[in-house]
């Protein structure tokens, strides 16, 4: 039977089972091809796939994004790769400004996916361990994923490639090989839908609304809480835009108590969103205020000491949601 | 190496056009569509004037000839991306003036619904990728397109413009970066036009021939006279032939000179009028009419009869743009994303073969 | 005696003053010298402070910021015009990473300003209207201005220029000269403070919090909703970031119901941020939920009817207000 | 134009160094930063196998003559921005061992408090501005650099270093674009090491010499031997004195060769091995050697006394670093704005002159 994969190649086989069903489906980046990738995502595809269909390209993020969307515009659907995701910022503008809105000026879609390591815990200082979500989710035209589990993983890889849309498919480092989170996947060719969250722990007396890394940090507070009878729910984003805003009020209307926790920085971090929304869905459900477990407002520091302070944890979210549980 | 060697070679060839390749349908052709050109932009200037078009208006007078020259140099499998002066390559690609004045006067069936701003519209079903105002996004984009169409079989060439200012951008080095590596068919042409807004191309670059900027990248180049029609069609023609060939991109420089304002408000008084008298002198449709009647090609009266069936289609269509009603408002807010039926949980997971040209 | 002066006046004056006080202050950008910029707004500099402080630059926006950043580092301070707001997006990796990080990073601030014409109302379509700011507001290091109202213009290019640290001015293209705006400036050298709310009107029943070119339809709102017996406290926030987080709160207590107004588009606009933060300091204290005016998710319009539909106005405010003050 | 006639006289111009230009104690300067830079970074390897150091450390091997013999020939006043692989710029330039350990072993009295990775510290103050991961984004900086210093009437150059795969990024281009229309005193040195992480350069340019990019802007270049340190300090000197002279930008290659792997975690596997063999052979720390004996600057007792040098300190400062506390966690959320003390508010309305060297 199946052995337990872990997130990374959960990752890996969503990406070559889509290049295997779909020809239109190509890779390209920087030292993806010959390497395999900074972390190995796509090691064997140049291989398995050739090289026209895994190219390794300069030193070049707006020119990688922008072919990625001229290719598109032909009927391809190309999956760039950012060899950090830190420097998705060289192509904001082409993300932003030509591939999010072609086909609202003139109805030509854009389906592509831009994908790449992102996030902390990992030691890689301010620019090896970004959260750039925020920079998209602000952004109509797009979509934002971001995996928390294996299973997922996959499922929102392979459904990102089929989008109609571009998507931003943002994969945790700090998970790719986390012994903790391998999972046994499904036989069959699965899905996870775009736009749907998950409710990864049913809880009654707060929800934890969070994704990505964070979700383990949530469902070790859940569990630690819930020896101090605090019952808390874990709603897992999974999608960041489009936000699944009826699973959000769902859980807010039924606990009435909600903690956003995400390890983007505070102001101007999704938190800000998911609280306007909870006070125009859900006011009259509220038994206290939506706050929020978040880095705190600066760049990641690299030295060990710092970064264990400003990332988020499981003590400080449970930490909060005693705060919350007694309000 | 073989490819600055080719640079070398085609380096200093200036290209002056002789047309002896097209026959006299097509050169009255050319002749239609440059007339086209001058002749719907001087209407939207008009419509300008009287405050029916609002925001940016762009004129291509005195580059006509590079636009329609140029577009008329393409195969029909080819894609254009014309920039903001490239009205003339869409004529050519088959847009009608009707399109033009719904969609600068913002009609409910302008072909972007009233969305977008001057040229930018379009698709690939049509064989031309529209372009966004940020300069130089279309050299990394059109090299994709380029790239798509060979693994795709076809043996199209991508052509698109660039203004001697968006050279400047990161996105020209980009793209040319990429197309350059992968040999991919893809035409850069530079339009000189001296101007970019108020800057002239001397604070915009320290070359005197833009096209050297070909030899960043190993690339072929050649610089065209951008007032004659026939040396632009001959030249792109060349430079597409290579790019078909596998020995692109190719860097194509048209010099020419820009003889309005950058956009309608703006009168260009920084523009030496020495330089504006010179250049007047050279107006690239006087220079083809000339061409014509010499190699008697063509009549006056035949030339009028072009300029007269010219008139009346843009009468025909200017009514039919001007009673056209306004877009919904609530329309603004739709197609921003793909309607959920085309959405990735329905569509199967049968496996997708590339349509391939037999 | 003086007399009344245009938003674009009060910014021109509000340059030159400070290079003729400071010779560190320079200015670059694309036709900003010779032509004097595609708004006239530095019309007149190159002749009088000469080529060396009033540079046209070639075509090359992260070149643009890039170079200020450089010569800010040299104790230079150098105002950088983006000649319409929607190119900021080509320098929005040297503005986030490298201009905002440096003194976090090792000390070494950045003082400089990144200015530019925003917004839309003028039909400028989806590339000559946006509104940028929450990409800034989300990178802590920088600092965002938006002023509504002539005297705060002058006063906060101004105070940006002297600030210690990079400032993204946004200068609302809409109001560069509405007469309905010319105010007759203060004789003397004032600055507007950065990090600073104005409460622009008085008021008990509920709180408008605002910035930008919708301060107008907010003050037309109030003054309507008070013959309605609906009066309207009206806060323009000014700055962006860092956010006036005391004002917020303290109208958010005195009114006990909030609409924030904001011509950004929806998702991730400021509106959430400022619903976060007055969850977190006055939740008791609200008599309704937060509600939220903006454009909706999708690109600026270029037709008439199109962007008169999408741009937030007094109408729209008064429904939602009327909403509110039901509550 | 003189501009591209310059280009062309000092195109092919490959240097071989002398260095007669200096007397014996700076030859053995050169020697024992050449020494020093291939020590500690050894040292650094070593840590980092011991799990003293996380995170990407990237490795100057074999290219250590390109950072001493750069630096080296700037003047005080000139600023110089280091890229990861140029620990050996910042040694010349001042930069003890102590900081580097402290650097990288994220302690609190590091440069940058513990905040930032490798190279990334340091400070005008010091002569140098520190990069930021994003590759090509230095090169307009450091125009700025050099436009500031021109301002302000010092007559300094700004010199800063890009790989061969960072010359593919649209900031190089906008970068020398702005800087050429502008003369600005700027040397742009291309460390030509053969790979960008496993990427060769025939996979990032179709150029033979990169240095040929210089051709985009009409401005000079030159090509050196990188694994010669001479070569490398009488080439940059060279440029430095264009740049200085009003001549720049300058685009100087120096060509070399990574001798380990992207960063410690990669063994370059995909490097051949007969070019690992080749390059191998050109150890620039052994062929200055080797000089140093025949032209008698130098005994292999001198030599072996340098070495032992470099080692003493590396020990004093590598134990004085490993004791170092590592930095309060709390202070990685400080000085992400200026104190409020600084701020505008406060600051006097008294006119500002510029400082300018008399
Ligand atoms: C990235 C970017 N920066 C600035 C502008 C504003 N702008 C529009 S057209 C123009 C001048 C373009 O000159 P050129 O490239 O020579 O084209 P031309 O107008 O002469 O055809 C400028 C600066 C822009 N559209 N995009
Ligand atoms: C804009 C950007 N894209 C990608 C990277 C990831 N990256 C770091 S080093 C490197 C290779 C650099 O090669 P080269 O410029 O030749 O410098 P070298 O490592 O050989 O010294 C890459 C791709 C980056 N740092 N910045
Ligand atoms: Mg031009
Ligand atoms: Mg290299």
């Amino acid at each position: 039977m199946a052995e337990a994969v872990t997130y990374l190649e959960a990752i890996r086989q969503g990406l070559s089972e889509e290049m295997e069903r779909d020809e239109r489906v190509f890779m390209l980046g920087e030292d993806i091809g010959v390497y395999g990738g900074a972390f190995k995502v796509t090691k064997g595809f140049l291989e398995r796939f050739g090289k026209d269909r895994v190219i390794d390209t300069p030193i070049a993020e707006s020119g990688i994004v922008g072919a990625a969307i001229g290719a598109s515009l032909m009927g391809m659907r190309p999956v760039a790769e950012m060899q950090f995701i830190d420097f998705i910022s060289c192509a904001f503008n082409m993300i932003t400004n030509f591939a999010a809105k072609s086909r609202w000026r003139y109805g030509a879609g854009v389906p592509l996916v831009i994908r790449g390591p992102s996030g902390g815990g990992v030691r890689g200082g301010p620019f090896h361990s970004q959260n750039p979500e925020m920079y998209y989710v602000h952004t109509p035209g797009l979509k934002v994923v971001a995996p928390g589990t294996t299973r997922d993983a996959k499922g929102l890889i392979k459904a990102a490639i089929r989008d109609e849309d571009p998507v931003i498919y943002l994969e945790h480092k700090y998970l790719y090989r986390l012994p903790r989170i391998k999972e046994v996947l499904p036989e069959e060719d699965y899905l996870v839908p775009i736009g749907k969250a998950a409710l990864k722990r049913e809880g009654k007396d707060l929800s934890l609304i969070t994704y990505g890394a964070m979700l383990l940090h949530c469902l070790d507070a859940a569990e630690a809480l819930d020896k101090e009878g605090v019952s808390a729910e874990v709603l897992d984003l999974r999608t960041l835009l489009p936000l699944d805003a009826d699973a959000i009020e769902a859980t807010a209307k039924k606990t009435g108590k909600v903690l956003v926790v995400h390890e983007d920085t505070r102001t101007g971090g999704i938190a800000g969103e998911i609280t306007a929304l909870i006070n125009e869905r859900a006011f009259e459900y509220l038994d206290g205020p939506v706050l929020r477990v978040t880095s705190p407002d600066a760049p990641v520091p690299y030295s060990a000491p710092l970064e264990d302070y400003f990332l988020p944890n499981a003590a400080k979210v449970i930490e909060a949601a005693r705060r919350l549980a007694a309000y | 190496m073989p490819k600055t060697a080719r640079a070398r070679k085609n380096r200093q060839e200036r290209t002056s056009g002789h047309g002896r390749s097209l026959d006299r349908a097509r050169l009255l052709d050319l002749y239609y569509y440059l007339m086209l050109n001058r002749l719907v932009e001087e209407r939207l200037s008009a419509l300008y004037r009287q405050g029916k078009i609002q925001g940016g208006l762009y004129s291509s007078k005195g580059q006509e000839g590079i636009s329609v020259g140029s577009a008329y140099a393409l195969a029909p499998q080819d894609v254009l991306a014309p920039m903001i002066r490239n009205l003339g390559s869409m004529l050519v690609r088959g847009v009608r003036p009707v399109e033009l004045f719904l969609q600068y006067m913002q009609k409910e069936g302008s072909p972007c619904k009233g969305r977008d701003t001057s040229l930018h519209f379009g698709g690939i079903d049509r064989g031309f990728v529209p372009p966004i105002s940020h300069l130089g996004t279309l050299i990394p984009v059109m090299a994709g397109v380029a790239l798509a169409g060979r693994m795709q079989g076809k043996d199209l060439v991508a052509l698109t413009y660039i203004g001697d200012g968006a050279t400047s951008t990161g996105d020209f080095h980009e793209g040319l970066g990429i197309a350059s590596v992968n040999r991919l068919p893809l035409v850069v042409l530079i339009e000189n036009n001296r101007w970019a807004y108020s800057t002239p191309v001397a604070a915009q670059s320290c070359l005197v021939d833009l096209a050297d900027k070909a030899r960043a990248y190993g690339v072929p180049q050649g610089v065209a006279d951008g007032n004659d029609v026939l040396a632009v069609y001959e030249a792109t023609s060349r430079a597409v032939n290579l790019a078909r060939a596998g020995k692109g991109p190719v860097l194509l420089e048209c010099k020419t000179m820009r003889m309005r304002g950058h956009s309608e408000h703006d009168d260009a008084w920084y523009v030496p009028e020495e330089e504006h008298r010179f250049w007047e002198k050279r107006d690239p449709i006087q220079i083809y009419e000339k061409h014509l009647l010499k190699t008697s090609v063509a009549t006056s009266s035949d030339l009028k009869k072009i300029e007269q069936r010219c008139l009346s289609e843009i009468e025909k269509d200017l009514s039919a743009a001007e009673s056209a009603p306004f877009p919904r408002p609530e329309s603004c807010v739709e197609d921003v994303y793909a309607p959920a039926s085309d959405d990735s949980e329905d569509e199967p997971a049968q496996p997708r073969r590339l349509a391939r040209r037999s």
